[in-house]
């Protein structure tokens, strides 16, 4: 049952307001700004958990504000929000920490937290939007948000990235508000439905049904980093290492993810679209997308640019799960959503940790950190091992859920393309590894400033966390189980 | 005077007279000229509105319209004309 | 053609020159002039055909609109004259600046 | 005076921009004229109301009555306008004070006409301003009278000094407004809507903004063809 | 029942406040203050009394009543413009009273300043509620002298040169609207709004009427063959005077065009409203690339003013015989739109004003040096960005979102794709300034001397860039009060 309450609107306002405030504070008044982000982090987690196990009763929060005429500011906690929302509430505490230990003593703090906690209240609004309109101020509200934060270091190349950015992302915002306004002006009415909202409409609007879902799809996928929609994502990485941690596993390209999903279960219905056949080239796009990330991966030597690219092809999992159209597929999808960011954020933590205590930003100036930084790098190889499905960890829940949905829904050929990706994700993840751990450092170490616990700490949880996630799938409130949960409703519902 | 409705002689005449002496003072090529003809122009204006039975128009056309514009643009022409005469300081 | 329709017309030709006047002219004083003759026109046709009524009774109310219009024409001048003196004091010129010259610091 | 070195584009810019302009408006001048000349000959009925609620104005001519009663609210505004143009004439940088000192001396002939026209002036400027209620005349003209006697004095090399821009001065500029806005306000008073005069009164008070009005109206009429604050100031 | 007297005294004590002002030279700035907060009580007032008792009144001045009288008219539309001209009012006040105090302006000027802002004030209002013609042609001239008189204020060469084009564009469009008026009023015997919409037929003096009161309105309100003159003033005046020429003046000839379209020639138009559309477009595009070429920061907010007022002006097309529903959406669209444009225009130009008095110049390409030394100011020109960027939340959104919806549910992809274009190349001319806040620039950067900003300035612009984004959240009940008193469907009553 639904019930109105305050809930959803008070988990958006704990990230929000904290924000709001730190603007004001002044530049060096650490300890405030960090109780404040703290405070605001635990206690977001602490609403999200309470929430999850009523959910887990099947009770829906929802609060309605007006806002136009006839459309409504809905903030909503189904289970697929409540998915979205808690990872971006864990990571957030962690990254927070993290961002804590990494920013010590650089200029502009204020600003950056500002706009970090921007950035996670907007990435809740995403998630737990109610209807396309919500979605819409949300999204767009991230896309600004997010602005400032990849241009914090205010270099040439930080600013370049920033247009780039700002060029890829407000051109998907016009498109995803053209097919908006259009959907709207069809069905009179944006609010996310299981099974959709569309089916009812006459067979004579279904050219442009289509229409909008490319419209839709093609605002959503210059956040996911679709191919050819993916240009600003690796230029992104020159932003401080916790901001790509944030853009890659939590707030940007989750939030075209995420919306993509919603697109097919709430607004269109998997079956109608299945019906309407936008979803087998969705499955070809993320294909080609998972095949395309992998193999530039493979030739970067600076090593975030390596990992975005890796996202670009990993987050397309996401998209092609749920594109298979089946229940199992689904789950894959949806669990690789938490697993994905779980694993993803681990790497940019080491990959940050390396370039703050030892200035290494190349691969090839990896040799033997793994005897310098022992735990960092062991928290990389699990994530990396995780990305390329080495059980038990869970990026293999992924993998394997996506290959038996596209066994499922008859597509053989997409567990090639899995097959494929899996050995690009080991052909440009070992090499890594293998330098870390087992190659001569050439020059002698000299005697390197100690990681900061704050640091430290983080990017191990993320590792050990994403084993959990595979380790303990099985159990009850795992990421696998509550995917289960939500492809039941989305699926199994008369 | 009570106005007949159909026009005499005399506002054929005025008509023209009024849109031949703007002419002239819109496109004279000498300034004063242009001015002095403009506040002949007003006067005509202001027998016209006599003529139109609107004898407050008049007045204030003859008292605003000629007189004091005129002045006014008078005026103007000199502070020009004298700043002219100066070596003008202008950097164009 | 009745006396009013003729003043009348009178007015839409004086209009229509210092229309095109102040289009044309460049001189400031001169572009001033221009909508001096063109709100005299303006006047004429309000008023010419205040007696444009069944047998010429003459209806006072445009009389009144143009003795307003008369004092804000005046106004109106008065304020360009001195705006154009001091342009003429500080750039010694009295036209407008053409496109390429205009915000030249 | 035109700009020097005309060069050919220029030249040719020119006349497109004459044949463009001469086009434009001859077209304005026809749709116009025709337009009016299908003028219908409308109905006399507002003329009607106006000659019946006449009596009810206070004074019985109509121009005056629509100017200060019926459309009040118009004639108030367009005195602000006036004062408007002297604030803003005012605001502007005073002109160079030895460019004005070489203004030429007046003759002696305009000296003693002044001299003979200004009692003149004063007294047609009275009646027209007493006429007004029942004949033409009224408060503009009387005023334009007197601006225009200002100016006469004026231009006999009386400058008017800064000092007298003070307070009190201002206050004439302003009294015909204040007048004017009391007046109006009075009709709340009596629970009466802004400008409402009761016929009674109504002569008298137009009579009483008149006044005030035709001196406000002469002085900034007078003061603007100075065309700026008067100086003397450094 | 509502108080009819309060409309009229928005009118009044502006006024009252001018003359004041002109005579107290001394202490003009607390006068014209006292004025703004009065001012704002009574609309507040006044807007409180029109939500409990809708309805559109009017107010007959002297007890006359139309057509012999003057009458004043009060409904949604006027009491939406009415606060639009109130609050941007109150802000730029607020500004201006630190403003004209800082040492280059001496107190002739503040004093100036007041009373023509004053007087300018006055004949706003008393266009958004007169509903009489000729009534209507005063407050333009009010309006158009005062703003004319205001840009001179600056006293540069530029502010001069571009206030006489500017007088002499105003006096051409006032002429034109003065000329029609008398065709009007000697075809229909009345220059009352609500009496002319009865009697309005299709004549060749009514057609011509049209034409001249139209060319003049779009000439003052600088449509985009038409908005030469714009540019140079509203770049050139002093900044609170910049604001509100954006903020106010422009819409006001926009807002009496609409009202004249809605009550009087919506039944005797013939492809005016299509005309009117195609111009805005170019509008858009047009400014905004010349937005986007431009090196000086005011210069840049002046023609994206241009860029935005074509947005309005979509609406006559988009709104042009629809259904009932569809049509008020479009009108709200527009005006919505106008109203988060005057906050977030005046924001933007006070913004600049602070950054062109702090470092002496406005230069955008020196914009980071001085931008991360005043971060409050830098905060209010993004968020204003933010709402012409037409990117949620904000009142941009909201008026966009309106005008899109129009224009999608008739199918003119033409007009949605001119509306999403607007969008993108104002982020692009936005971002253009904000991108150079974000970089190394030391804070003990080269500039000469630095004057320090008066707080008040900094909030100020920031709380109207607030608002703008504010207008965004909650639009529900404004667009509610857009609607009373039926304004838009005066001729299919109905709905």
């Amino acid at each position: 049952m639904i019930t109105q309450s305050w809930l959803p609107l008070l988990v958006l306002l704990t990230s929000l307001l904290s924000g709001l405030i730190i603007f004001t504070l002044p530049e060096n008044n650490v300890r405030t700004r960090t109780t404040l982000n703290l405070l605001a982090a635990f206690s977001k987690i602490g609403l999200v958990s309470w929430m999850i196990w009523h959910i887990y009763q099947g009770q829906h929060y929802q609060i309605h504000i007006q806002f136009l005429p006839n459309i409504d500011f809905i903030l909503q906690m189904d289970p697929l929000a409540v998915m979205f929302v808690s990872l971006s509430a864990v990571l957030w505490l962690v990254t927070t920490f993290y961002a804590i230990g990494y920013l010590e003593g650089s200029p502009h703090r204020s600003r950056f937290f500002g706009f970090f906690s921007l950035c996670v209240a907007a990435t809740s609004g995403v998630a737990m939007a109610g209807n396309l309109l919500t979605f819409l101020i949300c999204y767009e509200l991230l896309t600004l948000a997010a602005y400032p934060l990849i241009v914090h270091r205010g270099t040439e190349a930080a600013r370049k990235a920033g247009r780039t950015y700002l060029i890829y992302t407000i051109g998907g915002g016009v498109s995803l508000l053209t097919g908006t306004v259009w959907l709207y002006t069809l069905t009179g009415t944006l609010d996310f439905t299981p099974q959709g909202f569309v089916q009812q409409l006459s067979p004579a609007l279904h050219p442009q049904l289509t229409i909008i879902f490319m419209l839709l799809i093609m605002g959503l996928g210059v956040k996911a980093a679709l191919v050819p929609l993916h240009g600003w994502l690796p230029q992104a990485m020159v932003a401080p290492a916790p901001v790509s941690a944030l853009l890659h596993a939590v707030a940007v390209v989750k939030a075209g993810a995420f919306g993509i999903v919603r697109v097919l279960y709430d607004v269109y219905g998997i079956d109608f679209s299945a019906t309407l056949g936008v979803t087998a080239p969705l499955v070809m796009l993320a294909a080609i997308t998972i095949i395309y990330g992998s193999l530039r991966a493979l030739t970067q030597d600076n090593l975030k640019r390596r990992l975005a690219f890796s996202t670009v092809s990993q987050v397309s999992y996401i998209t092609l799960g749920v594109a298979l159209a089946g229940p199992i597929g689904a789950i894959g999808g949806l669990v690789h959503l938490v697993h994905q960011g779980l694993m993803k954020i681990t790497l940019f933590f080491c990959a940050g940790n390396l370039a703050e205590t030892l200035g290494i930003h190349k691969i090839s100036e990896m040799k033997g950190v793994g005897r310098r930084m022992p735990l960092t790098m062991t928290a990389f190889t699990l994530a990396a091992l995780g990305m390329i499905g080495v059980p038990p960890i869970a990026g293999f829940i992924s993998k394997w859920y996506l290959g038996m949905g596209a066994l499922q829904s008859g597509l053989t050929w997409v567990i090639g393309v899995l097959l494929i990706s899996t050995l690009l994700n080991a052909a440009y993840f070992l090499p890594i590894l293998y330098t870390a751990w087992f190659d001569r450092p050439d020059t002698e170490p000299i005697a390197h400033p100690k990681t900061s616990r704050l640091l430290l700490w983080p990017p191990l949880i993320t590792a050990l966390l994403s084993l959990a996630a595979g380790l303990f799938a099985a159990l009850p409130y795992t990421p696998l189980e509550w995917a289960r949960f939500i492809v039941d409703l989305e699926f199994l519902q008369p | 005077m009570e106005t007949t409705l159909t026009p005499i002689l005399l506002d054929y005449l005025l008509a023209s007279l009024l849109t031949l002496v703007a002419a002239l003072s819109l496109f004279s090529h000498n300034l004063f000229r242009a001015i002095i003809l403009y506040i002949i122009f007003g006067l005509l204006l202001g027998f016209t509105w006599i003529r139109l039975d609107a004898p407050d128009i008049a007045l204030a056309e003859i008292a605003i319209g000629a007189g004091l514009t005129g002045a006014l643009l008078l005026s103007a022409w000199a502070v020009l004309a004298r700043k002219d005469k100066s070596p003008c300081k202008s950097k164009m | 053609m009745t006396i009013a329709i003729l003043y009348a017309s009178t007015g839409i030709g004086l209009f229509s020159l210092g229309l095109y006047a102040l289009i044309v002219l460049t001189h400031l004083l001169r572009k001033l002039l221009a909508i001096n003759v063109m709100s005299c026109g303006v006047f004429l046709v309000l008023a010419g055909l205040a007696a444009h009524t069944p047998n010429a009774i003459v209806d006072p109310i445009p009389h009144a609109m143009v003795i307003t219009g008369i004092v804000v024409a005046i106004a109106a001048t008065a304020l360009g004259l001195s705006i154009l003196l001091r342009i003429h004091a500080l750039t010694g010129r009295v036209h407008l600046p053409g496109v390429d010259e205009q915000f030249d610091d | 005076m035109q700009i020097k070195n005309v060069t050919r584009s220029e030249k040719l810019h020119k006349l497109a921009l004459t044949i463009f302009s001469a086009i434009l408006v001859i077209c304005v001048a026809i749709g116009l004229m025709i337009s009016v000349s299908f003028l219908p000959v409308r109905d006399a009925e507002l003329i009607e109301i106006v000659s019946t609620q006449l009596p009810a104005s206070g004074v019985s001519h109509p121009v005056t009555a629509v100017l200060l009663n019926f459309r009040g609210y118009d004639t108030l505004l367009e005195m602000a306008v006036l004062l408007l143009a002297l604030i803003g004439t005012w605001s502007l940088a005073p002109l160079d004070v030895q460019a004005d000192d070489t203004r030429h001396s007046p003759g002696e002939m305009l000296d003693s006409l002044t001299r003979l026209l200004t009692p003149i002036i004063v007294l047609v400027a009275g009646y027209l301003l007493w006429a007004g209620a029942h004949a033409p005349g009224g408060a503009f003209q009387a005023g334009a009278l007197l601006a225009s006697l200002g100016v006469m004095i004026q231009l006999t090399g009386w400058k008017l000094p800064i000092e007298l821009t003070g307070i009190y001065l201002r206050f004439i500029h302003v009294c015909g407004l204040v007048v004017f806005l009391l007046v109006a306000a009075s009709g709340w008073f009596n629970s009466a809507p802004f400008f409402s005069l009761p016929p009674d009164l109504a002569g008298i008070l137009i009579l009483l903004i008149e006044t005030f009005a035709m001196l406000s109206i002469g002085l900034t009429l007078a003061t603007l063809f100075l065309l700026g604050r008067p100086h003397s100031t450094p | 029942m509502i108080t009819p007297d309060l409309g009229i005294t928005l009118v009044v004590l502006p006024l009252t406040g001018a003359l004041l002002a002109f005579l107290i030279r001394k202490h003009a700035h607390w006068i014209g203050l006292g004025t703004a907060l009065a001012v704002s009580l009574i609309l507040a007032s006044l807007l409180t009394d029109l939500v409990t008792s809708p309805g559109d009144y009017y107010y007959t001045l002297g007890g006359w009543g139309a057509p012999l009288g003057i009458e004043l008219h009060l409904d949604g539309l006027s009491a939406f413009m009415l606060m639009a001209s109130v609050v941007t009012g109150l802000g730029v006040s607020l500004y201006a009273f630190s403003y004209f105090r800082i040492p280059p302006q001496d107190n002739g000027k503040s004093a100036a300043f007041w009373s023509l802002w004053l007087f300018l004030w006055a004949g706003l209002n008393a266009l958004f509620l007169s509903a009489d013609l000729f009534n209507l042609y005063v407050t333009l001239e009010l309006i158009g002298l005062s703003a004319v008189a205001l840009t001179a204020l600056a006293g540069s060469r530029d502010a001069l040169i571009s206030a006489i084009r500017y007088l002499l564009t105003s006096l051409l469009g006032s002429l034109c609207y003065l000329l029609g008026i008398a065709l009007l009023y000697h075809t229909y015997a009345t220059v009352d709004l609500t009496l002319l919409s009865g009697r309005i037929t299709a004549q060749p003096s009514t057609q011509a009427a049209l034409a001249l009161i139209t060319a003049g309105l779009l000439l003052k309100s600088a449509l985009f063959p038409l908005h030469f003159w714009l540019p140079p003033a509203h770049g050139s005046a002093a900044a609170p005077v910049s604001a509100l020429l954006s903020a106010l003046v422009v819409k006001a000839s926009f807002y009496l065009l609409a009202r004249l379209w809605l009550e009087l020639f919506h039944p005797i138009h013939n492809l005016m409203p299509d005309l009117l559309g195609w111009f805005g477009a170019a509008a858009i595009i047009w400014g905004s690339l010349l937005a986007l070429r431009q090196i000086r920061l005011k210069l840049l907010i002046a023609y994206s003013t241009v860029a935005q007022l074509g947005y309005f002006f979509l609406v006559f097309p988009l709104a042009d015989n629809q259904s009932d529903e569809m049509l008020v959406g479009a009108w709200q669209g527009a005006f919505y739109m106008l109203l988060a444009h005057a906050f977030a225009k005046s924001a933007m130009f006070l913004a600049a004003g602070n950054i062109q008095l702090f470092s002496g110049h406005d230069r955008i390409l020196e914009f980071d040096h001085i931008a991360q030394r005043l971060p409050l100011t830098l905060a209010a020109f993004s968020l204003a960005g933010v709402s012409i960027m037409g990117l949620p939340p904000s009142g941009g959104f909201t008026g966009k979102w309106l005008l899109l919806e129009a224009a999608i549910a008739q199918e003119r992809w033409g007009y949605a794709i001119i509306i999403l274009m607007g969008g993108l190349l104002a982020a692009g001319y936005v971002f253009k300034v904000i991108g150079h806040a974000f970089t190394q620039a030391q804070t003990e950067s080269f500039i000469s001397e630095t004057r320090t900003i008066p707080a008040m300035m900094q909030w100020v612009a920031l709380a109207l860039a607030l608002v703008s984004i504010l207008l965004g959240c909650y639009p529900a009940p404004l667009l509610e009060l857009l609607t009373i008193g039926n304004p838009f469907n005066f001729f299919h009553p109905g709905s």
